[in-house]
This record gives structure tokens, C-alpha cells and sequence, in this order.
């Protein structure tokens, strides 16, 4: 093996994207406490002072909270700056993470979500005095209901997940409604892991069923497993592979024959906004991840917030409460619905979420069109560009995501994980590796439309070069990333004996 | 459009790259029947100075201009610039979930420290980071007590914010979890007496909120001493974070679920915010919810990485503890931030000044011929006053003087006609304490 | 010579403060430009359109401007983000530059600057619905008198050395209105480069004063020098050497009795705010640097501003306008002032320097005090823990920083601006170099108030160990930095066939 | 103290270590008498609350709530929030001038970028970056062009700002410059026929401003030649620079002076703003200010450095062309995002809407009985008004309506009364100036 290329760097000429650059350390900020330190001080109390002992009695008082930093206001400053020079984002560089949909976070919505007036808004405050607020997630239903072509929707979500929750819940209240909640709900094996966990606290069993070879949902499976103890399938459209389910009329066919719900996960949205309408293709009820397709910032894991659309049928099993418009053209909260599944979430959902969807909506209006064409373009630009050289264990036409597979690789004993490592030193955030789980070795590659075709062409350039590198030099990737701070950690010792805080 | 990086000729070099004539082509897959052919019926498309114009009007629609007294799970604190300054850093803002550890030691070394901050706060071993909302965190922490004892009955005091609790029951209908609830003393807290042995035979939890949502706060080692007595566990949520400045902490609990709202998150007309579980260790492995833990790489160097992810459904599926996902990650950072600025002597200084002004709010509001408290224990910056009239017919008159006034609790408890829940913070100015008891006042003077 | 130790990594263990990271590339904006894409769209026009050829005329009308970016908004965030990622700044850590005090730039100033009634305040609008404006500037020179002792201010110059240069000119106006404008104005060695600039534009001659071999102005040379053509003395105190001059009053003695004026350059007035007042020392003219001492961000070199504070006898020569208090407590701006020396600049000063110079101000009170006591202490702790590594050419005591050379190191061919490019590579931005003149070799330490005790002990092992390495290891040094994503650049290249803008 | 890094026992520990008894012993150097013993008589110490109450309670003094017609030097143009969440990155922010280039690169690329733009809108050869402002880079550009030409003569139109002139003549008052001022035509051009080439002769320069102080548009390349015909140098200075969008820029000039505060720099009641000088390869080092020039590192990467620093007072002193040191990076930076966001399109569009709403904004206003303008020849945004009655009471009148007015040049030319200066530009809706247009008719309609 040349030893030269184990160096800890690559050589220079193949990584054109990124190089290194002098980092700050940074300790824990509770290593940089010290005694009367202070980083906030508050406006002088104009009421008479308390004993907090008198007032709350020996039993209820506390001293302090021991351990709690000391620190001055420059000091926090470096530290999260510090800290946050470690991170990749977006607003660096391409962050093609499949199913996650990293698209640009526009600044505006940051700037709108800060508006007092929003910003400071209590949920409880009188609906008189919230009309602001209560039209702008009236406008941000519509939109949606625009875009999806449902019927009816609630806002309250607060993530994919919980959407999938409450879609769930609606269509067993509705199933209950009809005598008969039914016990099983079909989930592709190509679904999202969070798919199964919320069937499960619908209270129904999951059934799993197996996708046919070329991806896609077997249609004649569907029709066996299709039976009326079945309340619903759930089906991720276009698929978690980023292809479309073309039989998807036929699938809702199916269900609805035996009485059953067809439940669409919209995470993958961004494939058809402005195209195509769930709504008109049998779908019942489905949810959006806005913090994937409507460019609200994942900071670092959320928030997001997951509405749900539903058609006319369900309508009457929307959680509480449902935003409307009266009359008299006034917005109020209804929460007299003697049907409605019950509540998700406390107050009114994740308004400051919401509110900035609807800021990306209106900077878009109907050419969204052209951000979803953008997409569709860009997976299959890196698709074209990728096939010759990674496994692409199924070739249906791509939408917005490509997933290719560690096969040609494995060979060399290098996997998708190695491939994610070495993207790293080479200026990318990785793809999702690992996911779906009927793709072993799983590569899924999603650009989004935020990309140009300059960085599109260094991705492609980069994963080119690591194909090569994988033959050439496995060592090299399977020891990725060279270029960080630090390198590969390990992670079963982290599980193991975990240390989940600090101590002093 | 401003957002996307293409110019029109890039396309068109792409789809030849492609080998595709037009972009239509690449959406061949969807049945055409299916595929639109008009631009959808949206607003816009609106530059960025419409955008913002369109916002400030639905602000302006908003209560501008307004003093409001209204808590209930949702408090009004002095935040630092200084945080949002952090926050909005794009590397922050703008990056996913740190799976990929090597390059997101920003994100997950702050988290770490949350989960130390929250476990200092709470008194508790181990937190999550995050959980949606204190609703949310409530009701999976009741799952979780139902995991950990195998049983399926929960006491809920009623006295735990009653969205919390509706929250609750949606979730527990369908897992075969009975909810049972129980009533409160004169006191304010939940009545002792109704916890009887028999009650806690067979449950897996005692519920309840402290300071609780009429302000007042509870006994938690006494009530955790009965809850285990029974082999039940003693959950409790934390609505009003502030109040770990100076009240004593749920140490006792077994696990405790808490709304980071409090901690420097704006109310943002409710939410985002950030939900947190803190429990004992031994119960970790059915936690729900995101963990950073320290460990090294190679070289031994200390680092981040999530952890004992065998609890989530990317891997457990439908075996998984919760099926969150995405969760409040940022606004668990806010919480960190913020807690980092204010630190140990801002965090006893901000929760006794909400102490003193709470206690000069109800000195000033019971001078009122009529008024007075409508419960007798303790509380921290929130308490529930009786009135001679309908509180909404006092906010009614309030709202006049641009007075949001206090929150009628008759609605979630029928027995509670005629209270009203006020809420300040050290952020109430005195001179609005005082205009409030003065416009009440002339309120109950005046004929009805 | 051992080649390991000329490895472009130092050996780890000595580094504390910093490591190394991925870090992007980026080309410049222009090369990413493609026709038609857009980066910041307007509202539609709502006024008939014209057509501008008709509108100007041939003659006047452009087409469009050539070589113009066209970018969308996330390649401007992105480029831009990573461009900023290759600077060093105060909020990733020390900044020791001496002379320029690198202190902590307070966030709220940032906020408070963009208040819209503040933000969009124009500089003509009538003074009626300009109090806001006018009393920030009122309240802050009220501050700044009371910090320096003086009779009166202005707030127009934009910076140190139009702050100098209106100073002289006032001198230069007070002694014309005596009958006799003189020729001459002395400047120590030690001082500014732009001490003798700004006394050219003054229109008067540059009298170069050594300093005595304690770094002092030498009383003797300056009675022989201040003859009746002499203006004035412009004087640094405390010096550039970081060290008061303690015949400061002997010193104005002596001009005085010529009739000449004492101009203090207040750059240094970190050492002295709270502490001691130039209005007690015989100071007749000062001006401060807010972007220095009153914690204005310096952004990349500025913006700065540089108010005047003058003694009674030279009020009369204020620029114009001046703000004023009217008697019925109203804020006014006065132009109307025959005996000013003229306008400075167009409009108010730099209104957004002064407003987060007095929101700082107004965050100490009299506790800014406290903050000078912990600059002097810090420079006096770094100078003890590095004067037994460094040669100290003046011991006098120091003030807010210190001054070292690099005699020691030139020993083995290392000098200052080699330890200061080392010094990138432990994680600092270095000290000044090569001035004050007076100091072969200088090394210019100020660490202002605002480092911790932790950062100022890692720069001091930093130094310590940079001072060990240029004995081990001169080349190491030499050849720093090692750590940035370019090494030193070819400055003489750059100067000698200058390109000075990109081309296609 | 929250800004100061220090806790009282780290302060005694670092006493310790210099071995000083206390921090006085620090102090020692200064002469006992002058040493403060009572603190200053300071407002203060503020909490980060009460300093933005104090600031928001300043913002209300002004003039919120009113419409403003005032340009003169200082425009109202929609900025984008992308660039100041650039600008307020703190690597961009809170670094200081780029001496030490490794650790500097984002600001020396972003200042190469501002001076090609600043060429490209200018169309000049070399620009610097940067001059305090136009008033203050007009000067050095005169102080520039006696060095470049040997005489000290320079004739100056008095279209030019009117304080841009008070500040030069400031300058010039002591440096034997010579400036002789040149007046207006009907047109409100610079009247050509005073520039005689007796006047000509041994002028260093002619200086002009274009739009001019009255919104007129000067003809370059006539006056160019006529300068460049008796040896003098063409100086135009640049106030409103979005006009360069569509506006001929001044190729034929020989230096340009530029305010860049319209390039997306707030009003901000007059600065920070940023000046700017272009000029001819050939005058470069006769230029003041500071350059980024493009080099590579021994390995051949390209980067940037401050170079030709000869030229300036650190390395020159007394013999520099300028005193300027610190100057304004920052707002260079932020035309600098601006204009990469505006870009080619849309910087030709918003000027384009400029003009639109100028000719609007004038068939409205001419359309009032006794109002005209003043000077016939063409204008891009501002444009000057004639009266029948003083513009001062007409401002009157219109401040009860919340506009402010144009502004009475009357002032700065004594022959102008009843002139005022109109500005309008993309900002100003198209409903404003009826209102505008309206409430004047109905003033000039009113008996005095
Ligand atoms: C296909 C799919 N479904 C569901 C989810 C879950 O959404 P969330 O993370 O918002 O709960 C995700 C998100 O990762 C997803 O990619
Ligand atoms: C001692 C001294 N005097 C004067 C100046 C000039 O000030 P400015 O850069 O604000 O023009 C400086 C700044 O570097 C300085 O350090």
C-alpha cells in the first residue's frame, strides 16, 4: 500500500471545494465558570424586594442551582461562535442529505418570524387582538390546501411525525365513526421509520409490506394484505427510492374498495409542488414537513412543524382547535368540534414555523412550480453523472432524490458510511446513508433545488474521485474524515457506558 | 426567482446533459391525468419588502400597544440579543441533525451542555434533548412511567394545565391507558386526600404540574413519597421554568417533563418552544428523544455523538420508545444561550424578582373591595384571584384600556366561575401592576 | 536542522488554543455569475414605466453596467459566509493588537443601531422631528466631557485623524484669531502616523521630538523646540509605549508659556477612563477613538468615529453644526457660528458609531472605571509572564499595554512578524508590529479589558512557547503560518504589478 | 460587570501574580493629583433592557410616521435583510483592518470585489476602499488632483453638494488652494460658459457633481473636454450612485468621488456612509486610501493583500497622500453584499423604477396651479420645485400631515428662495406623492 496516500491529507489537486483552516478549541462553558462572573443583568426591581425564604416557606426555597455557569457576555459569545465553526450548514455548502430536503433557509423569514408584533403574541391572548396571527395560518391552510389539493387542514403538528399521529388518529376516529376502528395498518417497507412508531401509538399494529423489484408498491400484495382488518396504508409518494408510485391511483383504488384509507407521508413534497396534487390522486389524508419542503431552518434537528390535509370525509375529526373564518370575515379558533380526535399540542402548533412557510410560499406564489422543477432537475443531473460509477440497485426515473448503493464499493471493503466519511473532506456534508432499509448499503442523494450547477458539478466531481479513491486507495476512505477537528468518534463507547452530561 | 441558483441557459446545459428535451419529460412517471397544467392558485409571488410589509400588517392586527397579565404556560421573560445573535449564525441555523458528528461538534457539544443545564436545573441524572413542547414531553413522560412499571393507570391532578392534559388523553385513548383525574384542595394543590391507597394500587404515575396551573406550587417529596409507597412513579411537569431559580427542585420526581419556554424562547403565539424529559438514569433506555454523549475518537480527543439511538424509530421503527423525529433542537440552543448568559446568580435574580412582583401584584389586587385570592398556598409569579363578577366581563372593560387582563379559568373548570388567573413576571412593570388594580377597581365600581 | 519540526504541523501538545478544520473555497462573486439569475427582486413598479433612452436621451442613458454579478440569494449568503469563515475576529477570541484596543463589540449596540426611527432617521430632516437623533448626540458628549474633563465637543469627525486634523485646525483658528496662526507643530517620535499626516493637511510643518531613554518626552529637547513658531505639541498619553508621561503638567507648563496648546491624541484612553481626566493635566485639544475605547465594531478597518474635546478658549472654533441644548430644553442644531473653523464633514458625524459609543457608555456609568482597571491589569499581567522571554526596551511601568522587542529572537534571524504569523497557528491574531518607531522590532501587546484570565494565560504559554521554538527552531517560525488555508503572501508581487480588481 | 470576563477572586489572583497589592498600585505612573478619587458623574450603569428602552424611547422623538421627500445626498433604497445578516457575522464585524492576510481573507476578498464594483459602476480603472464619505473623498480627490497636476487652482460648480464644498473649503483654507466657484444655467447645469479658458488656465481641476446638488444631470464628456483641453483634471463627484443603473457613468472623468450610502447603507441620520475614489491606472499611487491587490502564497493559491501602502501615513507620515487610517470597511462590505444581490438586472431595474416615479412624481406636483420646475434639463430621482410661496411655510403646513417636504435650498442659495428639492425613489409609494401633491395644492390653496 503507498503509504503516501494514508497522509491525512488527500491529494490536493482532487479536492477542489474545500481546504483546511486554522480552529478554534473551545472548552465546556461550565469549564469557564467562575465566582460573581456575570453575562445578563437584569433592570433594577421597582417593587419592594422579597425573602425568598419568607415567601416561599424552608421546604419550597432554593439557594441556587449548583453547577450553573458563570460567565460574562463576551465569554458566551466566543463560545457559541467557537462552537458554531465546527458545524456544517447550508449556508456553507450542499447538504444533499436524502429524505431531508436541505434546502435554502431564506433570511427574510428569519427576519418576519422576529417581528414583535408576531413574536410576542401569547396563544392565549383574545382572538380580537390575534387576528394577525390567526390570518396568517388561515393563509398559510389555504396555500396548502392549494397545493396539495385536499380539503381541510390543521396546522397543530409539530413535526412530521405528530402529523402522521394525528392523521392516524383521524382516520381511526372516522373508521370508529363507521362502526369499526379496524387493527392493521399496511407500511411499505421502504417507509420511514417513523411511519411504524406512529401507527403504534394510534393503537394499531403495523403490517409491513414488501415493495416489488422495481421499487415500487406490489400492487397484488397491496390486494392480499388489503383486508378489512386494514385501516389504512400508509405510503411515502414519491417513495423513499424518490420515485413515483405510478399505480398510486390503482393503490387507492384498492383501499378504498375495502373501505380502508389511503395516508400519503409528504416528506417528500418537494418532488411535487406546483406539479402534481395529492389530492387528486386518491390520497385521504397526508401530512407536510414544512421544515423540508417549505424552508423552514432545521437548527440543528428542529423545529419543524407538520400539517395535515385531509379530504372532506375526515374534516369533522380535525384536532382542536381549527382555525376559521367567520362571517363577518373575522379569524377565530374553534374548539367546538364534537368530533375532533381531541388535542396534539398545546396552544396553536409551531406558529413561528408556520408563519415562516408561509413567507416561503409567498416569495414563490405559483412559480413554486419552477423550485420543484429545479429539484427534479438536479437529482437527475447528479444521477446522469453518478450511475457510471455507484450502484443503482433500482433505475426507475428519478424526482427530487437518487439512491444509489455501496455494491461496487463493498468489494473493496469500503461502505456507504466510509463514502459519507470521505465527502466530509472534500467540502460536502454527506448523503443519508443507511436509509431506506431496502437498499443495503443505501446512498440517498437529494440536491434540492438550492443547489447551482457549480456545486453540483463539485459534488459529482467529489464522488467521482472517491470511486476512484476506493479502488485506489480504500484505507484512505475507510479512514475518513482527515480533515476535521476531530476524527471518526467512537460511537459504542459512547453507548456503552454513556456520559450524558458534564459533571465537575 | 431570487432563491434559485439556476440561470435559464444552466437549465437548458442540464437537461442536455440529462438527455432530456424538456423539463417535462423528467415528470413522465407521474400519470399525466395527474400532472397540472395551470399555475396554481397561490398569492404571490412577492418580493422580499412585500413579504415583510404583508407580516408587519398581520403584526399590527396583533395586540400592539398592549400590557398583558396572562401566563398559563406561557411567560413573558427578558431575553439577550446576545442569544438571537448566536442562534441566527447560519452554521446553527441552517444544519440538519448532527449524525454526522465529525462536522457538527457545534451543535452536539450544545446540546450536551442543555442536557447538563436541564439536569442541574431539575435536579435530575439524565435529559433529553428535545421533546416538541411541554404537552408533548408530559405525555410521553406518562408513557414512559407506563414502560417502566408495566402498568396502565395514571393519576393526573387536575391541577396540571388543562391543554397538557388534553393532550394526554388524545394520546393515551387508543394505548389502553386510563386516565384518571384528581381534584384539588382549597389550597391550590392537589388534594392529598384524594390519593388514596387503593387509587395508587396499580398505578404507574402520579401526575402533577408544579408550580401548578393556578400558580401555586406543590409538595413534590410528599407526594412523591406516596406515589412510590405504592410502586408508582411520580411525574412532574414544569410549566414555568424560571421558577428552578429559587424554588426548590423536583428531586424526588421520577421523571420530570418540562416546558423550556421560559428559558429566553418568545411566545411566539405558541410556538416553537422546547419540551425536555430529565429522569434517573436507570431509566434512560426508555426515554424518548435525542441524547448527546461525550466520548473520544482515535487520537483521544474528546467529542460529541448521538447516543443510545437504539431508542428511536429510525432504528426501532415500531419497537422505537416515541416516534419523534425532528425535534426543538434549536430552540433547546436558546434555552442554552440563554441559561449561559443569565447563569447562576441572573437565574436567582430573575426568579425573585418575579417572586416580589407577584407579591406585590396580589398586595395591590386584593385592596379591592370583592377581590381576593381563591387559593391559599404558596406560588411564584402566577395566582388565581376570585372576583365579585365574571372575569370575561372584566377583561371586557379591560381590553378598553388596552389591558389583556386575567385568563377566565372557568373554561377548563366549571367550578371556577367568576377566577381569573394573573400572571407577573419581571417584566411587568410596577406602574401597569398598579393600572391594572386601579382599572379593576373602577371596573367593579361601576354599575354592571 | 531536524525536518520534522518543518512539517507544516507543529507539534500538537504545544498547542492549546486551536486546531484545524475543513474549511470552503470560494472563488470570487464574479465568477459564479451566469445571465439572468437574480439575487434581490423588487415590488412591481406602481407608476407608469418609462422608457429610459426617451427619459435621459441617448447621450445619457446606459444600457446596463458591464461585468456586473448576477447570483441568486443563497450564493451571496454562501459566498459570503465563507468568506467570512478565513477571518480571525474578537468574537472567536483575542485580539492583542496594540494601539488599536480590540475590545468586545456589544451586541445591543448592533441592535439599538438598527431601531428603525433611528436607522431611517435622515440627516436633514427638521430638527423638530429629529429630538431622538439630537439628544443621543447631546447625552453622549455630555458623557464624553465628563470622561475627559473638557469644556466642550464635537461629534463630526469619522475618525481618529480627522478628529486630529480638526483639533489642529481649531488650535490653528484660536491662535489666527491672537493674530499669529504660527508654523510649526511638534510630534514626538513615538507617535501615530497619522499625527504628522493630519499636521500637513493643517498647513503646518512637522517638528519630529525624540523621546528620552526612558521612552518619555524629554522636557529639555522640548523647551529647546518650543519656540514661538510652535502651534502646538501633539502628545500620545500614554504613550504608544503603553506608559503615562509623567511630566504630563510640565509639559503643558511649558507650551503654555509660549503660547502654544497641548493636543492629546486620546486613542490610548483606555488606560485612563475613570482613572484620570486630560482636562486636569493641561490638555487643551483631544480627540477619542470611539471605535477604539467606546467598543464600536472596527468591521474590517472601520467604520470609527473620532469626536474633539476642547478646553473653553477653543469652543468658538467648533465645526459645524453643533448640537445644542435650547433654553426651553429643546435639541437644536447650531450652524450659525462665525468662528468656526468650517465643516469637517457632510451632515452629523458618524451618527451610528456615536449612538453604540453611547449605548456602551451608558451600559458602565461610573463603573467604567472598572473596566480600565481590568485592561491595565491585564497588560501588566501578560508583560510579567512574558518579560523574563522578551526583551522589554523600556521598563517604565506599563498602563493598558506593553511594548516588547524582538532583539532576543533577531538573534536567530526570527523577527516580529515572524512570532506574529506563529502566533495565527496557536489560535491568535498578533500584536502590532513594527511600531511604535522608537522600538526596533516592536511588539505591541494590548489586551483590553475584555480578555479572561484563561485567554490571556493561553497567550502568554503561546509566546512563551513561540519564544522557545525561535531558539529550537527559527525555521518553524520563520515560515509561519502553518495552519491557515494560505500561507504568507507575496506582498512585494502585489506592489510591485498591482491587480487591483478582477477582470474576466 | 457583564461585558468584563473577570470574577473578583481571578482579579486578586492576577494582582497576585504581578505582585501588586491592589489595582491602584497600577496606576502609580500618574501623577497622584491628577488621579480621580469620586466616580464620574455618569447616567449609568444600564442593563441591556433599559439601554434599548432608552434608545426605542429616542426613536419615537423622531419622526415615525411621517413620509419623507428629502434625498440631497442621503436616499431612502430597499435594502435586503441578507446583507446585514451578513455584515453582522462577527468574523466580518468584530475583525480589524486585514494587516495579517492569512487570517483576513474574507474581508480582503470581499474589499477586491467592492473596488471592482466601484470600477465597474464608475467605469474607472482602480478604486479605493474606503474614504469616510463623499463630502470627505471629494476633498481628497481634489487634494489628489493638485498633487497629480502641480496647480492649485480648482473650479468648482455650484451644483456640487453645497456641504461637500464647505468641507473642501475647509480643507483647502490652509494649503494655498485656490477654489473659485462656478455657477448654474437655467438648465441647472454647471453654465458652460463660465468655464472661459482664462478661467481655465492653471486649474489643477473642474469639479462637478452628477446628478448634481439639484438633480440634474451634468454632460460629462463635454466638460471633460473642455478641463482636459487646458490641462486640468475632470473631478465628479457621485451622490445618488444607484443613478449609475442607468445613468451614463462618468468614463471620461479623471477621478470620481462616490458616496456609496445609496449602494444599501441606511440613512442612519447621516453615517457611518462610505466614500469612495476612482481614478486612472496611471494616478494610483497618487491616490489616498486603502487597496486590496491580488497576489499568490509560496504554493502558488491565489490571495489578497493591502498593498501600495507607501502611499499612505503609517509608512509615510507626514509625507502620505492622506491622514485617513480607519475608514469604512464595513459599509464597502455592505454595498458590497447589495450590490451582488442587487446585481446587473436589478440594479438597472431600481433605478429604472427610479426615474419612473421621478417623472411621475413631477406631472403630479406641475399639475398644482403655480408650481413648476425650476431648471429644464434632465433628472434621475430628485428634481427642484418653484413656488409661489416660501417652502418653508409650505414644510409647515405639511409636517401637520406628517410629510416631510422638499427641502428649501433657499438656504445654501441665497437666489433659490421658494425652490425646494423633491426626492423620490422605489420607496415612495405612488400614493404618497398624490398625497404629497394633493395636501400642497390644498396649502397653496389656503389664504397665507
Ligand atoms: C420520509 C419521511 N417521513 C417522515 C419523517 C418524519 O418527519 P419529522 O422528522 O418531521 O417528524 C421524515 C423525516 O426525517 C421523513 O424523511
Ligand atoms: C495612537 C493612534 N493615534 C491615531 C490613530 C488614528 O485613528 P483613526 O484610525 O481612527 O483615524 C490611531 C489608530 O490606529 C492610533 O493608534
Amino acid at each position: 500500500m503507498d503509504s503516501k496516500l494514508t497522509e491525512t491529507e488527500a491529494p490536493p489537486t482532487t479536492i477542489r471545494k474545500a481546504g483546511r483552516h486554522v480552529s478554534q478549541n473551545e472548552g465546556l462553558i461550565f469549564e469557564k465558570s467562575a465566582r460573581g462572573k456575570r453575562g445578563m443583568e437584569l433592570p433594577p426591581l421597582d417593587v419592594p424586594p422579597v425573602d425568598a425564604r419568607a415567601v416561599l416557606g424552608p421546604a419550597l426555597a432554593r439557594e441556587s442551582v449548583d453547577g450553573f455557569p458563570e460567565v460574562s457576555e463576551i465569554e458566551v459569545i466566543r463560545h457559541f461562535t467557537r462552537l458554531s465553526t465546527w458545524n456544517y450548514a447550508i449556508d456553507l455548502g450542499m447538504y444533499p442529505l436524502g429524505s431531508c430536503t436541505m434546502k435554502y433557509n431564506p433570511r427574510v423569514n428569519e427576519h418576519v418570524a422576529r417581528i414583535e408584533g408576531l413574536a410576542l403574541a401569547h396563544p392565549m391572548q383574545p382572538a380580537e387582538v390575534a387576528q394577525g396571527c390567526l390570518r396568517i395560518l388561515y393563509d398559510l391552510q389555504n396555500c396548502l390546501l392549494a397545493i396539495t389539493g385536499m380539503d381541510a387542514a390543521t396546522l397543530q403538528p409539530a413535526a412530521g411525525a405528530q402529523g402522521e399521529l394525528t392523521g392516524l388518529l383521524m382516520i381511526r376516529a372516522y373508521l370508529e365513526s363507521q362502526g369499526n376502528p379496524r387493527k392493521k395498518v399496511l407500511i411499505p417497507d421502504s417507509a420511514h421509520g417513523t411511519n411504524p412508531a406512529s401507527v403504534v401509538i394510534a393503537g394499531y399494529e403495523v403490517q409491513n409490506i414488501r415493495s416489488n423489484d422495481r421499487g415500487q408498491i406490489d400492487t397484488d400484495h397491496l390486494r392480499e394484505f388489503a383486508t378489512d382488518d386494514v385501516a389504512a396504508l400508509m405510503v411515502t409518494n414519491p417513495s423513499t427510492l424518490g420515485v413515483f408510485e405510478e399505480r398510486i391511483d390503482e393503490i387507492a383504488h384498492i383501499l378504498h374498495e375495502r373501505g380502508a384509507l389511503l395516508y400519503m407521508d409528504g416528506a417528500n413534497m418537494n418532488a411535487l409542488a406546483g406539479v402534481a396534487r395529492p389530492g387528486d390522486f386518491g390520497v385521504d389524508v397526508m401530512h407536510l414537513n414544512l421544515h423540508k419542503t417549505f424552508s423552514t431552518p432545521h437548527g440543528g434537528g428542529g423545529p419543524g412543524a407538520g400539517p395535515v390535509m385531509v379530504k372532506k370525509i375526515l374534516e369533522p375529526f380535525l384536532p382542536i382547535p381549527v382555525v376559521v373564518r367567520k362571517d363577518d370575515g373575522r379569524f377565530a379558533v374553534d374548539h367546538n368540534r364534537p368530533k375532533s380526535v381531541g388535542r396534539v399540542r398545546a396552544y396553536c402548533g409551531n406558529f413561528g414555523v408556520l408563519l415562516r412557510a408561509l413567507a416561503y410560499t409567498l416569495a414563490y406564489g405559483p412559480s413554486i412550480r419552477q423550485a420543484t422543477e429545479d429539484a427534479v432537475l438536479n437529482a437527475n443531473y447528479v444521477r446522469k453523472h453518478l450511475e457510471d460509477h455507484f450502484d443503482l440497485p433500482y433505475d426507475l426515473p428519478s424526482m427530487h432524490e437518487v439512491v444509489f448503493s455501496d455494491a461496487r464499493q463493498k468489494k473493496n471493503g469500503v461502505n456507504t458510511m466510509d463514502i459519507a466519511k470521505r465527502l466530509i473532506d472534500y467540502g460536502f456534508h454527506s448523503y443519508t446513508t443507511a436509509f431506506p432499509l431496502i437498499v443495503p448499503g443505501a446512498m440517498m442523494i437529494e440536491p434540492t433545488e438550492s443547489e447551482s450547477k457549480e456545486e453540483c458539478d463539485l459534488f459529482i466531481d467529489a464522488m467521482r474521485s472517491i470511486a476512484l479513491e476506493a479502488e485506489s486507495n480504500p484505507e484512505l476512505v475507510k479512514t475518513a474524515p482527515h480533515s476535521t477537528r476531530v476524527g471518526r468518534l467512537d460511537e459504542v463507547a459512547a453507548a456503552r457506558k454513556p456520559v450524558l452530561r458534564w459533571k465537575p | 426567482m431570487r432563491y434559485l441558483p439556476k440561470s435559464p441557459s444552466e437549465r437548458q446545459e442540464m437537461l442536455a446533459a440529462i438527455g432530456a428535451e424538456s423539463v417535462e419529460e423528467l415528470f413522465e412517471t407521474i400519470p399525466e391525468k395527474f400532472r397540472l397544467r395551470d399555475p396554481l392558485p397561490l398569492p404571490g409571488p412577492l418580493s422580499e419588502m412585500e413579504i415583510i410589509e404583508y407580516f408587519k400588517a398581520r403584526a399590527a392586527e396583533n395586540a400592539t400597544g398592549y400590557t398583558s397579565f396572562l401566563g398559563a404556560g406561557v411567560y413573558q421573560h427578558l431575553r439577550s440579543v446576545v442569544t438571537d445573535a448566536m442562534v441566527q449564525r447560519g452554521e446553527f441555523l441552517t444544519s440538519y441533525t448532527p449524525y454526522q458528528a465529525e462536522i457538527s461538534q457545534g451543535t452536539l457539544t450544545a446540546i450536551f451542555e442543555f442536557q447538563t443545564l436541564m439536569c442541574q436545573l431539575t435536579d435530575q441524572e439524565v435529559a433529553n434533548a428535545s421533546m416538541y413542547d411541554g404537552s408533548t414531553a408530559l405525555t410521553e413522560a406518562v408513557l414512559m412511567a407506563e414502560r417502566v412499571t408495566g402498568r396502565d393507570k395514571v393519576l393526573v391532578a387536575r391541577t396540571v394545565h388543562p391543554e397538557y392534559r388534553q393532550v394526554l388523553k388524545t394520546y393515551a385513548k387508543n394505548l389502553g391507558l386510563e386516565i384518571e383525574e384528581i381534584g384539588f384542595a382549597a389550597s391550590g394543590q392537589v388534594d392529598r386526600q384524594l390519593l388514596t391507597s387503593d387509587k395508587l394500587k396499580d398505578a404507574a404515575a402520579v401526575v402533577i404540574q408544579s408550580p401548578n396551573f393556578f400558580g401555586v406550587l406543590e409538595e413534590v417529596p410528599e407526594l412523591a413519597e406516596a406515589a412510590h409507597a405504592a410502586g408508582a412513579l411520580l411525574v412532574t411537569t414544569i410549566a414555568e421554568a424560571v421558577s428552578l431559580g429559587i424554588v426548590r427542585p423536583p428531586a424526588e420526581a421520577d421523571i420530570v417533563a418540562m416546558e423550556g419556554q421560559a428559558l429566553g424562547v418568545a411566545p411566539s403565539y405558541g410556538g416553537p418552544f422546547v419540551g425536555v424529559i430529565a429522569t434517573r438514569e436507570k431509566f434512560v433506555r426508555q426515554m424518548p428523544g435525542r441524547l448527546a454523549g461525550q466520548t473520544t475518537d482515535a487520537a483521544g480527543r474528546r467529542g460529541f455523538v448521538l447516543t443510545l439511538a437504539t431508542r428511536e424509530q429510525h432504528i426501532r421503527r415500531e419497537k422505537a420508545t416515541s416516534n419523534i423525529c425532528t425535534n426543538e433542537a434549536l430552540f433547546a440552543l436558546v434555552a442554552t444561550v440563554h441559561l449561559c448568559l443569565l447563569g447562576k446568580e441572573g437565574l436567582r435574580e430573575m426568579a425573585l424578582q418575579n417572586l416580589a412582583k407577584a407579591q406585590f401584584a396580589i398586595a395591590e389586587l386584593e385592596k379591592i373591595p370583592g377581590v381576593r385570592r381563591a387559593f391559599s398556598s404558596r406560588v411564584f409569579n402566577e395566582f388565581v384571584l376570585e372576583f365579585p363578577r365574571s372575569v370575561k366581563l372584566i377583561n371586557a372593560a379591560l381590553m378598553r384600556e388596552k389591558i389583556i387582563g386575567p385568563l377566565a379559568i372557568g373554561t377548563h373548570y366549571p367550578e371556577l366561575t367568576k377566577r381569573g388567573l394573573v400572571c407577573v413576571t419581571e417584566t411587568t412593570p410596577r406602574a401597569e401592576i398598579e393600572r391594572l388594580a386601579a382599572s379593576i377597581r373602577r371596573i367593579l365600581e361601576s354599575p354592571v
